[in-house]
């Protein structure tokens, strides 16, 4: 357990405010310690029916017919739906504000249509009086499949004659269309400076190749939704999602519904970490409402997450790097193949500007190739993409540390970005950082404490993601006792009502508690992205600054007319009107609260924003482990995790970012894993063999908020959510290295996997 | 001038050029002037009114919402790039 | 088809009698006929602890009890912990702890730490972690959770 | 799930007359954390459930410094480990009590229920081969005992026949200088399945071994006794090599599979680092026990 002979959280702040920066109680705490939350599943209405999905047996298999009618005939059955009963999509795309996608993907992702792409895709669905009997009548549906070779790795995909998961998917080479047909969706690149030249240059070259296993999100709460479809045609949906107006938007394109007909109302929602942002059970449900006239509830079960929702991508890297003896990096090279699943999408771009992101390289080229296999359409899980690369990149670091024989801290610091640092995809970096997140790691006291004993080791890493911006919006209402109402659209996962209510009240001087927020539904508040990218905290906390602004202004012209001044002489200071133009008139917020009616009626104050200046965020790990040599297992004695959170707006909270992202990339550097047979069955579907963390595996998680303001934000927010997830991995490689003399380029580094490794270093054979 | 980087995916239609100075004031300027020296950029960059969504611009490292409408300065950097969002 | 079967219980403190098939867990019954929806379901096969319920005096997953099983017995789930309006202090540290991020595995730590605290009123860390592993939390790394066990216990003797 | 109906008898007899009559389509209900979900995911299937529950005999912990000690077969883990009786007199069987699923699955899940659900990974199963144990089965012809490395007979199978029960465990009290142990591995450190575990006892006989029995989990299709294993440490000093060299013979006795869990070699190489470890433990004990 972790030594507390000092703070075990730490904030480095480099700005105090009245309300930003304190911990207050979560506004939906109570509810969420007595019961009272509502999650998706908890949602009834009168006359629900429930709903359950049938699934396909086959990694891989076209569909030769689908018989129903026995099910049909089952007397407790209201409902069946098929692909049959959706339009086909054709070569329509929709922009669901993360680029375009081509619908079909999606619709025939949500009901199989013509072939099955995983063990575990949705082929029909029942909707009956219980669950007990839907689960019934998914037996009696009658599926013909002709079976086809599944190809169930980004290697084995990309061979000359694999076998092919669609007949129309062409390969986009280097961003121009050709007319292969190949389960290679994409193969893009960036470059920078003279490759060949860098290599030349170089004293020392280090190159490896490495395999990321498929991983889960693992939220506790199965995927669920209710839907309704009512009889004057419009749709409402309830449903734990991380992006209530990508579900509207979706279901409205599957159902070739206006926008306006479908309202979907986010309730609580139990996890998500980008697995709740794709669509997959809701138009299912909104037509089994549709056929049966009954509001129809499905919730998923565990082997359906795990089956039929998206995973993370697997992925095949390969990088070189090349440095000079004095420990400047001069050239870098990755290969990266990541695994979309059954259609295009692998988080390989996000992976490609995140791999060399967190270093000073004068010459690089990165190829990334975007390769669907036979498993589950992968969704977004926590700087997607990236923690795979960095798992790469960080050993090579560390590795070429060790070979010059300079600390692996300053090896980094020595080639570190900083602002003005240009990217390999082009750009350069605003004010990041990297610097101070290794400074920070380099004076922590984990650093420096002895590490005594045999098979113990301390490793390092650091990783980096770019967060996001995209819209937000938000509604604030002056109430006559001096409090706000906040509405906004942002689903909350981990305290970001609070979160983006304290921006607000910093903004307007008022205490947290005279704050109302509320998350409300798409018919109730502006379009608002996804509750991902790290971004609530900061473009929906933007869009809360921005309306509490026009709360304001409003609200000093209101005090001008009750003073008969103008309106420029009224200025505004924690909670107090003044005008200082002879006499001095001051008012505070509470005061003048009551006197709107009067004079002009109620004040609303609202903003829409998109913004620019997202600040990108490195996190880092100090981890010390002890390895059992006999069994291979890893034991971790100490962890600190390290997040530039340019301002922690709810410390709290963001300690609890870091801590369960750290947590996840522990899971996937050690154990979790899609263990696939040879016929693209998952063989560990469930939550005992998906080896997720239990409270027994982890150690406390020391943190360390670094505070580099984010000059995009008027508090400094740069958004935490995700870059901690990416140096775990990374960082226990490093120090399973230093234990145990071995180098694990595979994960997850599971018992086996180290114990072979130990076996092949002293050279040990069957 | 506006200094524009075009990605190596479109170099063939600037023969080989990865650095173009071009004048205007926003990029939707930048783009046409490009498509003067160099057809077929447009197409490339642009779909109806407005950049393909599977891109963005980044103007002086920040990439912005407002794609072609975006104001461009006399010294600024003009770099299109691949437009993802994340996922927490 | 075969019969309901009628169940009388002690739940939360009060009596209560449902109908239910034999076949449904004592999970389904607590959310779908008496409509407690805060014990949670999150794998249905007792390896997650979301629907952790004190059954007889000890914590129980409830997917794998069945309701029927229920007859004559005491249960008490995550809405029984508050006295009244008064949050219980396990509730009370977990908010100031901020030992939830979703909430989702929320209600079943707080049975299984409750229950815990009840039986050792100073438990070690290791014990607490040994205790709630069967409570899988995918959003806090268990920091915060272990922490606010810990403060709670510390209130709990105060109050002693 | 499938419909079925749901039986509390009160009496042995009563249990038995209702698995007579229903034969293949009842399954017996202890502490339900495996049937209840293989039922659920169908991998088994029954149209009555018979809770054994509510028959005292099922339900109660004897101990008798002559005899031994018996459990009743629905009696569930956490009252075994705290049960004065046993953490004085089997502390062996305390580990394994205390470590089969967690606190929720202890408050439930009973060791006669871990030993007719006869999975290969079974801990309970080798802990109890270890410690001589058997089990008292009631059925329609009257009661039978088998010894409980004759009871599983393959991966989910057992010895009973259609109408019979296993009402309790015995083990018989535990000789002087004797000691038990069982560790299991496992990749988490609670909530997951033995990807191989040794079950052992010694009995000490000042400086010897005067007997030992080694059992394993999850390297065969049933819970695996190596008789020869204890045979080779009978008469043997206790050392470190004598140890070793039992320690081989279960490596060699493993007939494991490769699966999630672990591969063919591993779980081999387990099976000898667990079972030295178990009998390092297990003679420590024995050299406590007078």
């Amino acid at each position: 357990m972790s030594d507390q002979s000092y703070e075990p959280s730490m904030v480095l702040a480099t700005k105090t405010f009245d309300v930003v920066g304190t911990r207050p109680v979560r506004h939906d705490g109570a509810d969420k310690v007595t019961g009272r939350a509502i999650y998706g599943a908890d949602v009834t209405l009168p006359g629900l029916i429930h709903g359950a999905v049938l699934r396909s047996p086959h990694a891989h298999a076209r569909i030769k017919s689908i018989d129903t009618s026995k099910a049909e005939a089952h007397p407790q059955v209201r409902a069946v739906v098929t692909s049959a009963d959706i339009a086909d999509a054709g070569d329509k795309t929709v922009d669901l504000g993360e680029g375009l996608t081509r619908l079909a993907f999606i619709r025939n992702n949500v009901l199989a249509r013509a072939k099955v792409l995983y063990r575990g895709h949705a082929v029909a669905a029942v909707a009956a009086a219980s669950v007990h009997d839907a689960l019934e009548a998914l037996n009696l549906i009658e599926v013909e499949y002709e079976p086809l070779p599944p190809v169930l790795t980004a290697p084995e995909a990309m061979k000359e004659g694999a076998s092919l998961l669609h007949d129309d998917l062409t390969t986009t080479e280097l961003g121009k269309p050709t007319d292969k047909l190949s389960n290679v969706a994409s193969h893009f690149r960036h470059e920078k400076g003279d490759i060949e030249k860098g290599f030349a240059d170089a004293d020392l070259i280090l190159e490896k190749e490495f395999d990321t296993s498929t991983v889960h999100q693992g939220y506790i709460e199965p995927h669920n939704t209710t839907a309704l479809w009512n009889n004057d045609g419009r749709i409402q949906i309830w449903t734990s999602t991380q992006g209530p107006f990508t579900i509207r938007d979706t279901t409205a394109a599957i159902l070739e519904k206006p926008v306006s007909q479908v309202r979907v109302t986010p309730t609580e929602i139990g996890g998500g970490f980008g697995g709740k942002i794709p669509v997959y059970i809701d138009p299912v449900a909104a037509l089994l409402s549709k056929k049966s006239g009954h509001p129809v509830k499905i919730v998923m079960s565990r082997a359906d997450v795990l089956e039929g929702t998206g995973p993370t991508p697997g992925s095949h890297i390969k990088v070189k790097m090349g440095v000079k003896n004095d420990g400047t990096m001069v050239a870098a090279q990755a290969s990266l193949a990541y695994e979309a699943g059954a259609f295009p999408g692998a988080m390989v771009i996000p992976a490609s500007m995140c791999v060399f992101a967190a270093y000073d390289i004068p010459n690089v080229t990165i190829d990334g190739y975007d390769v669907v296999v036979n498993k589950p359409s992968t969704a977004a899980y926590r700087a997607p993409g990236a923690t795979n690369a960095a798992f790469a990149t960080e050993n090579i670091v560390s590795a070429m540390a060790e070979k010059l024989g300079v600390d692996p801290l300053d090896l980094r610091l020595n080639n570190a970005s900083k602002k003005g640092t240009r990217r390999a995809d082009g750009p350069k970096f605003p004010r990041i950082g990297c610097v101070e997140v290794l400074e920070a790691m380099k004076s922590h006291p984990h650093y420096s404490a002895p590490l005594e004993g045999p098979n113990r080791g301390r490793g390092v890493a650091i990783g980096f993601w770019f967060n996001a911006g995209l819209p937000s919006a938000c509604n604030i209402a002056v109430n006559a006792d001096g409090s706000i109402t906040l509405v906004e659209g942002s689903p909350d996962i981990g305290g970001t009502r609070t979160s983006i209510a304290m921006q607000a009240a910093e903004v307007l001087g008022l205490p947290i508690e005279n704050v109302s927020p509320s998350v409300v539904d798409t018919d109730s508040v502006g379009y608002t992205a996804v509750t991902g990218g790290s971004r609530v905290t900061f473009a929906t906390g933007l869009a809360a600054i921005r309306a509490a602004r026009d709360v304001r202004d409003q609200m000093i012209k209101r005090a001008a007319r009750i003073w008969g001044v103008d309106a420029d002489t009224v200025e505004f200071e924690k909670g107090v009107f003044i005008s200082r133009n002879g006499t001095e008139n001051r008012m505070t917020f509470a005061e003048l609260a009551p006197q709107l009616a009067a004079t002009g009626g109620p004040i609303v104050g609202r903003a829409g924003v998109n913004p620019p200046g997202v600040g990108g965020s490195f996190a880092g790990n100090i981890v010390d482990v002890e390895i059992d040599p006999e069994t291979g297992k890893v034991t971790i004695l100490r962890f600190t995790a390290f997040q530039d959170a340019g301002k922690a707006i709810h410390p709290s909270y963001v300690e609890g970012q870091m801590q369960g992202g750290s947590a996840q990339g522990i899971g996937w550097a050690l154990n979790e894993e899609y263990f696939m047979n040879p016929d693209g069955k998952m063989m560990n579907s469930s939550l005992l063999d998906y080896r997720m963390p239990t409270s027994l595996d982890l150690p406390m998680i020391d943190t360390c908020i670094i505070e580099v303001a984010n000059p995009g934000h008027p508090f400094g927010a740069r958004g935490v959510g995700e870059a901690n997830i990416i140096p775990p991995p990374a960082a226990l490689a490093h120090a399973i290295h230093n234990a145990v003399d071995i180098d694990m380029r595979r994960l997850p580094m599971n018992p086996v996997a180290v114990m072979e490794a130990i076996w092949q270093k002293n050279g040990v054979t069957d | 001038m506006a200094t524009v980087f075009i990605p190596g995916s479109m170099r063939d239609l600037t023969g080989g050029q990865a650095e173009i100075e071009v004048h205007g004031s926003t990029v939707r300027d930048i783009v046409d002037e490009l498509d003067v020296a160099h057809p077929g950029v447009k197409d490339w960059l642009v779909d109806g009114n407005r950049l393909k969504p599977s891109l963005s611009v980044a103007v002086d490292g920040v990439v912005s919402p407002l794609g072609l409408l975006q104001d461009v300065e006399g010294n600024s950097e003009v770099h299109f790039v691949a437009a993802i969002a994340g996922g927490c | 088809m075969p019969r309901k079967v009628q169940v009388q219980t002690k739940l939360n403190g009060e009596q209560v009698e449902f109908l239910c098939e034999p076949r449904q867990s004592l999970l389904e019954v607590l959310r779908d006929e008496l409509g407690l929806t805060g014990t949670k379901e999150g794998c249905n096969d007792g390896n997650c602890g979301a629907c952790t319920v004190m059954f007889d005096g000890r914590i129980v997953t409830s997917c794998l009890v069945l309701a029927v099983e229920a007859e004559g017995k005491e249960i008490t789930t995550v809405e029984g912990i508050a006295a009244g309006n008064e949050l219980h202090p396990i509730q009370q540290c977990f908010l100031e702890g901020a030992a939830l991020q979703c909430g989702v595995c929320t209600p079943g730590i707080l049975v299984a730490a409750k229950a815990l605290l009840d039986q050792d009123s100073n438990p070690s860390e290791e014990k607490i972690r040994f205790w709630l592993a069967n409570n899988l939390c995918r959003c806090t790394g268990y920091d915060k959770i272990v922490r606010s066990v810990q403060a709670a216990a510390e209130k709990m003797q105060e109050a002693r | 799930m499938q419909w079925f109906e749901y039986a509390r008898p009160e009496s042995v007899d009563e249990a038995v007359r209702l698995l007579s009559e229903h034969g293949e389509k009842a399954r017996v209900l202890a502490g339900g954390t495996d049937v209840l979900v293989q039922l659920r995911g169908g991998f088994r299937s029954a149209d009555w459930v018979v809770d054994i529950k509510e028959i005292p005999e099922l339900n109660g912990i004897a101990w008798d410094d002559s005899s031994g000690l018996t459990i009743g077969a629905a009696v569930p883990c956490y009252r075994v480990y705290e049960n004065e009786d046993v953490k004085k007199h089997y502390p062996g069987l305390v580990d394994v009590a205390s470590l089969i699923g967690g606190t929720q699955i202890q408050g439930r899940a009973s060791l006669g229920g871990n030993l007719c659900n006869a999975a290969p990974s079974a801990d309970a199963v080798p802990a109890m081969i270890a410690l001589e144990a058997s089990g008292r089965v009631v059925g329609p012809d009257g009661a039978r005992t088998i010894a409980v490395e004759d009871f599983c007979t393959a991966p989910g199978k057992n010895v009973l026949k259609p109408g019979e029960l296993l009402a309790s465990l015995h083990f018989p009290a535990p000789k002087p200088h004797s000691g038990a142990h069982y560790i299991r591995f496992i990749p988490r450190n609670e909530m997951d399945i033995a990807v191989a575990g040794a079950g052992v006892s010694v009995v000490l006989d000042n400086g010897n071994f005067a007997s030992a029995r080694v059992a394993l989990a999850s390297v065969a299709p049933t819970p695996l006794f190596v008789k020869e294993a204890g045979e080779a440490l009978a008469g043997q000093p206790v050392n470190d090599e004598s140890i070793q060299r039992a320690a081989e013979i279960a490596e060699q006795a493993a007939k494991p599979i490769d699966d999630m869990r672990g591969t063919k070699r591993y779980r081999k190489h387990l099976c000898e680092v667990l079972t030295r470890r178990a009998l390092h433990i297990a003679v420590e004990r024995a050299k406590g026990n007078n």
